[in-house]
């Protein structure tokens, strides 16, 4: 690593601390500010409204954490195994499996906010069952399981379309799954993803010597002892879960699985272990900054992430690949 | 003690016959060389005996265990690698540490070791270079220490000296054979040269994929022998009581 | 200022109202001189043929009526996407492309014209025109064209071989006009409402079009003595802040610029939304910081109500949504049944929607002491 | 060519003018029929509503055979230059283009289709001038294009759902930009299209050879001659003005442009020549059949084409995937 | 006739010098043969006058144009293809014909070209198998047979005998012998086998980027200039007027 990468590095990790800070003090409620902050941490005394707030605003920092390390390290997982650089968390059909459950449980009338975030944790795994089906019933190449995913994902989108246009006028309830948002995690819902994630981020670096070999290619990987699709299967798994998790949580946030993934390669280079660690730090600090703008864009409303995500990271991701072209 | 056992191994695909009945028995710290014409099946044999592809019939014994169970004990040089191109030399080297290194953390000892095979292969330092952009030869070299610093006890070698100059050439073999002396670590390699074969203790010579010749170099690398699997009217140059084989090219 | 401008706009409205009843007196007087004669000279005939007078003369009554209204044709108008539609003739088969249109044709009474409508207006509409539709569909008169919400049908409105086809300006209804135009089929784009002018202006143009401009202006001034009956009703009370919940968790309001908005004015209401155009999502903290005093809810048919609002709030920002006036002072009223109608689809009936607004949030006004939180054609009737 | 793929291929040809009389015969209004095709194809009297209807078929029909082969052929020579099997026409931002012109378009009060159909189509050209601009430029490898042109398109499509949500959810005046339809398409907007389509693909047809090489890896195409960054460039240009084009006339009709020509290389192989003409054959095959569909599922309504195209031709894709394995 | 001349040549990146100064002629239908150890340049050397690199300084002319304007009469055959592993052979091999072939179809005068040159040099029909279903010899064969179906005026080989067996070597040196007498064909290749470079009229054999040597094979391939190039006391075997040269491996 070159100098100038240990100082952006220390950079970034100085940031991480800096952003939940601000993500605490900013919010539509204007009475609680950094001042707040500043004095809740001194341990002075608040109103319990004050409080309240702050417990939110944490919930949703912590959100936005949870979702910027699950969805950047998912990415950054398939797009080694599946070496492919347009992988993303939601590439294989874990959204869309996701949103075609909790559209077709809304067109039963199943609108509880728990019910759905259950119902899409569940048919999300459901279309991962179908993929890693294919990968080891048909003993599939990497290009083979992203062409079945995709194709999944496809269809998939195309039944829950269909079905969003017989809910008529409801589609305001499904825009949410469309779009995505950490501002509606409880605590509740926040609790059972993070774990999933955090579990599933353990099979991570617990495997990333394994994942790791993969680039020196299948056959060799092999002669060191790595069961190649044994490890395809489980990145897969444990993508998928995690990414399951937090799209029942938040709704599918995008480009954060693609963007920071790949900004923690250019940053860092091609070790896989390496390059996860720097991809929670590129996921948390994309995912809280753009949850940050996303209460101040179109204030007072909340703008969809995806969207923040896109406009304050595709900048980023721009100025990156051209600086360090020659890693690509 | 017998390190590998190759038992009536064969192997087709779709009715393709490509190796047959394969037998033969190696002992710790023997170097076996496998000689025979493109295409004859060596890179098949070698693959089937690292345990990448399973035959179609016979098996495989390494230190009496299927070869799956002996990775650790092994490397394995593949005649074309399919490295990730922009990965840079270091990040390679350790990885191809894989299960001889510290678990989940990167090592100091472990950096240490692949630095040192490095350096007994290659001169100039081209660690954080990526892999791509060396030559082709310094490719195979830093490959071939990624192998050695495995520190196995079996180590399958698909052309080693392929790209390799003379002197490089010269350098891998007299490692091999130093190894194989020193610590008893049971090398297999294939080769167009045959020549060099002769710092095997023993050579296999295939043939439409079934052993045509197996024994000592001795007594394998004969003219008519040869003559016959490679289909050539070969040039024999007697030199320090061993044989240089030459294709006439004039 | 929304107010006066308000104002203006209905003032140049009822003025241009005034200059086209001129215009249809003037050919309405020569047609009717023309006709004058030939009564005349029927009258003649009745006395020679002293039969069956009372028939005769109720036909002719039916003829000068189509005959004024044809004498309106050929019309041209420029609709909302600015482009200038020519109707030869008096349109009778008209097709509506959406719920909103459809109810102002309904309520124009261009009924006996429609031969078909969207499939969402046999859905979305207040009881007595959704029955109305279904008869006629039963009956064969009308045919379903298929849901807007993804796209109208062409084929089908081909086939239903139309005069006229009325929808509301979206964009992909300026592709269906586009596509139409290729087949000699006027298509007129109704302004979209964000307003309530918007909406006078959708009808008026809805009744020049279809030949029904009297119905049309009748409608319009009914509502507009309607809302000045509103106005004076408002004119000395203290305006409350409210919101309007469409949708909850995610949460949807209705912000400024839209027909809602209007509603709340003109109902004597601040929404506390206004600042932010359309219906934004809303985070809890942002329900805090606005703090309206009543919070109205459409229950969806029956799917939220203040029960779901109050266990999103506490789950996210805790006691603290106590703090929101609305809740704290048991001002949180469910909109159920075909109330939902009236506040949600922009058209004629939002003049019910603006007294239901206003019987909630000033019932004072209309001496009624209580107001129950569960607001529906059951619990809590209009007409008083 | 294995003799079994000879008669799968005679088998899509004769297919097509079947598909394509189909398209003529099947619609929501059962009275014209494939009888009433015949009889006016035999130059019979019809009454004049069933010529209209015929008439509208027609030109729905032809704009799905052009989409769908300007779709697959765009998706194919972008999966041949940016070697990835995942490139698809929209990849490069020039969907997410056309989607953002429109919709500004629309905030500042533009409303005619004939204005929107020129917006979609310079702004798609627009994002083009972009990645042109840094491949050129910057004289970048397939994965810079390919970040590059996902980040534009990531952030086009962030800026476009902020404008989306300001102009409120009169949804239905999006959904066409959303889903896409050849429902809409004119005489009119066919014309300009099918011309801008057929240009591209001549070029495609006149480069393919050029485009070929690149199977044998950079430096070996060029030393044959082949100049590696101008077809490159050549290939993303001609691909997106195509897909400009079809974006414009239809909206962006989804997966064909995927879809299409992985089936086409399944079936045929590696030659680039021969995927092109068969993913022709797929490609409108897979939109004229789609097309029919689309008229039948949610009738009275129409079905969304991505929706089908995706229902429909997932399944397709998963088996020719897990039937040709080998050739992935 | 001039057919090749390099002037002057140096290439350097990021202030690395990789090759300096390098100057020589060639009279069309000459044989050139470029020798060094591994990481000398050879490959860089060989990519400038191909064209596909340019030089940072001095220039390359072929028939008196620079490269990027012969490549018609080219062929060239990198050390490491990077080659879609899917493709199947006969597409590969009309790839390979681009330029020479027909425009915008396929001939059946192009196909018979292209099976030729196959099987001149493969014996067994491997033209509908994907390219890397074949051993690594195969796959060379195929590629030397693609590059001599082109029917260039100048070949550039990198390392045309690597992972072939002796047979198929002392075959290929043969074509390219023969090319150069009987069509006039210039060639250049890279090798590590220096006795095979006697095929050659001249011999360049590099140090550091730089011309050591360059001349005759009979004046270039001495023992003190080999030993001071690959830094080896090689052994050196007379045989049949020729030396041959091999590193001391026991
Ligand atoms: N893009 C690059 N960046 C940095 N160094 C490079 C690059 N390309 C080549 N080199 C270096 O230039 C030197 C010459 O490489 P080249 O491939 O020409 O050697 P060679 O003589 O062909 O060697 P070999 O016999 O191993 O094939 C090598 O040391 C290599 O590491
Ligand atoms: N997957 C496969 N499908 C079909 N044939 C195959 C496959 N793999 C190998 N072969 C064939 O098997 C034969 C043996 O290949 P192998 O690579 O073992 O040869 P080799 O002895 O290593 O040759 P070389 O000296 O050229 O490296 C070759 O003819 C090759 O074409
Ligand atoms: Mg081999
Ligand atoms: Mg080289």
């Amino acid at each position: 690593m070159k100098s100038i990468n240990k100082i952006l590095t220390v950079f970034l990790i100085l940031l991480l601390p800096i952003s939940f800070l601000l993500s605490l003090s900013i919010g539509p409620y204007s009475k609680v500010s950094i001042y707040q902050v500043i004095f809740f941490i001194l341990g002075k005394n608040l109103p319990s409204t004050y409080i309240d707030i702050l417990k939110y605003r944490l919930i949703r920092s912590l959100a936005a954490l949870i979702l910027g390390i699950g969805l950047s390290s998912s990415g950054l997982t398939l797009q080694y195994t599946l070496k492919n650089p347009l992988a993303d968390p939601y590439l294989l059909g874990i959204s869309s499996g996701a949103i075609f459950g909790v559209t077709i449980a809304m067109f039963f009338g199943y609108y509880s906010f728990y019910q759905l975030y259950i119902i899409a944790l569940l048919s999300a795994l459901l279309s991962l069952g179908f993929i890693l089906l294919i990968s080891t019933i048909f003993k599939s190449s990497s290009t083979t399981i992203i062409i079945a995913g995709i194709s999944l994902s496809y269809l998939l989108n195309g039944i829950t379309t269909i079905y969003m246009i017989r809910l008529g006028p409801k589609i305001p309830s499904i825009l949410f799954w469309l779009f995505g948002s950490v501002a509606f995690t409880t605590l509740n819902t926040l609790e059972k993803s993070s774990i999933l994630v955090i579990i599933s981020l353990f099979f991570m670096f617990y495997y990333w010597k394994a994942i790791n070999t993969l680039m020196l290619g299948e056959d060799v990987a092999k002669s060191l002892g790595v069961k190649v699709s044994y490890i395809r299967i489980v990145s897969v798994l444990f993508s998928s879960i995690s990414t399951a998790a937090l799209v029942a949580m938040a709704g599918p946030v995008g480009f954060i699985g693609l963007a920071a993934p790949w900004m923690a390669r250019l940053i860092i280079g091609s070790n896989f272990g390496k390059a996860l660690l720097m991809s929670l730090l590129t996921g948390s600090l994309l995912a809280i900054f753009s949850d940050i703008l996303a209460r101040l864009v179109i204030y007072p409303s909340e703008a969809p992430l995806t969207a923040i995500t896109s406009i304050f990271g595709a900048p980023v991701l721009i100025y990156l690949t051209l600086k360090y072209k020659g890693r690509l | 003690m017998q390190s590998i056992i190759v038992k009536d191994v064969s192997f087709s695909i779709k009715d393709k016959e490509i190796i047959k009945d394969i037998s033969f028995e190696l002992e710790e710290g023997e170097i076996l060389a496998i000689l025979g014409p493109n295409g004859v099946g060596k890179t098949t044999l070698l693959k089937i005996i690292a345990g990448l592809i399973k035959p179609t019939k016979g098996e495989v014994l390494i230190y009496k265990n299927p070869p799956e169970k002996s990775r650790k004990y092994l490397s394995y040089l593949p005649a074309n690698a399919n490295i990730d191109q922009y990965a840079n030399v270091e990040d390679i080297l350790l990885a191809m540490l894989y299960g001889k290194d510290r678990k989940f953390i990167v090592g100091n000892d472990d950096i240490k070791k692949i630095k040192n095979w490095y350096f007994k292969l290659l001169e100039k330092n081209y660690l954080k270079t990526s892999f791509n952009n060396l030559s082709s030869g310094e490719q195979r070299l830093v490959l071939l220490s990624g192998c050695f610093a495995r520190e196995p006890k079996i180590i399958l070698l698909d052309e080693p000296t392929a790209f390799l100059d003379i002197t490089n050439q010269a350098k891998i073999l007299r490692f091999i054979k130093e190894m194989a002396l020193k610590m008893n670590i049971t090398v297999i390699f294939t080769m167009h040269e045959i020549y060099y074969a002769n710092i095997a203790n023993k050579v296999l010579l295939m043939k439409n994929g079934k052993i045509k010749s197996y024994g000592k170099p001795s007594d394998v690398l004969k003219k008519d022998i040869i003559d016959d699997v490679y289909k050539i009217d070969v040039l024999e140059i007697p030199y320090d009581n061993k044989k240089i084989f030459f294709p006439s090219v004039f | 200022s929304l107010y006066n401008e308000m104002q203006k706009e209905i003032n140049n409205l009822n003025s241009t109202i005034l200059n086209l009843n001129n215009k249809t007196q003037i050919t309405y007087n020569e047609k009717l001189s023309e006709l004058a004669n030939k009564i005349g000279s029927l009258e003649n005939s009745i006395n020679n043929f002293n039969s069956s007078v009372n028939t005769q003369i109720l036909s002719l009554q039916q003829q000068i009526n189509s005959l004024e209204t044809q004498s309106q044709f050929p019309v041209t108008l420029i609709d909302a996407t600015n482009t200038s539609v020519t109707i030869t003739s008096y349109p009778e088969r008209i097709v509506s492309l959406d719920p909103a249109t459809t109810e102002i044709l309904l309520s124009i009474n261009a009924t006996n014209q429609l031969v078909g409508v969207d499939n969402d207006s046999f859905y979305y509409l207040p009881p007595q025109y959704e029955n109305e539709l279904w008869k006629l569909y039963n009956e064969g008169k009308i045919i379903n064209i298929g849901s807007t919400y993804s796209e109208p049908n062409i084929e089908l409105i081909l086939s239903a071989k139309p005069d006229l086809v009325i929808g509301t300006y979206q964009w992909s209804f300026s592709a269906v006009a586009q596509e139409l135009k290729n087949y000699g089929i006027p298509t007129v784009l109704l302004p979209s409402y964000n307003s309530l002018s918007d909406l006078y202006n959708a009808i008026i143009m809805a009744g020049r079009s279809t030949g029904n401009i009297k119905n049309a202006v009748n409608l319009v001034e009914s509502m507009s003595a309607n809302i000045s009956y509103f106005r004076y009703l408002i004119n000395n009370i203290s305006p409350q802040n409210v919101s309007y919940l469409l949708w909850i968790n995610p949460t949807y309001v209705a912000g400024g610029n839209t027909f809602q908005n209007d509603m709340f004015i003109l109902s004597g209401n601040n929404n506390v939304f206004s600042n932010i155009s359309g219906w934004p999502i809303i985070s809890p903290e942002e329900l805090l910081q606005a703090n309206p005093s009543i919070i109205i809810i459409d229950s969806n048919g029956g799917l939220i109500n203040e029960t779901t609002l109050i266990s999103w709030l506490q789950s996210s920002i805790g006691n603290a949504y106590q703090n929101i006036s609305a809740i704290k002072y048991n001002r949180v009223y469910t909109i159920n049944g075909y109330y939902s109608d009236y506040l949600d689809e922009p058209g004629p009936m939002v003049i019910y929607g603006i007294k239901l607004l206003m019987m909630i949030t000033h019932p004072s006004l209309f001496n009624l002491t209580t107001v129950p939180n569960n607001i529906s054609p059951n619990t809590f009737p209009l007409n008083k």
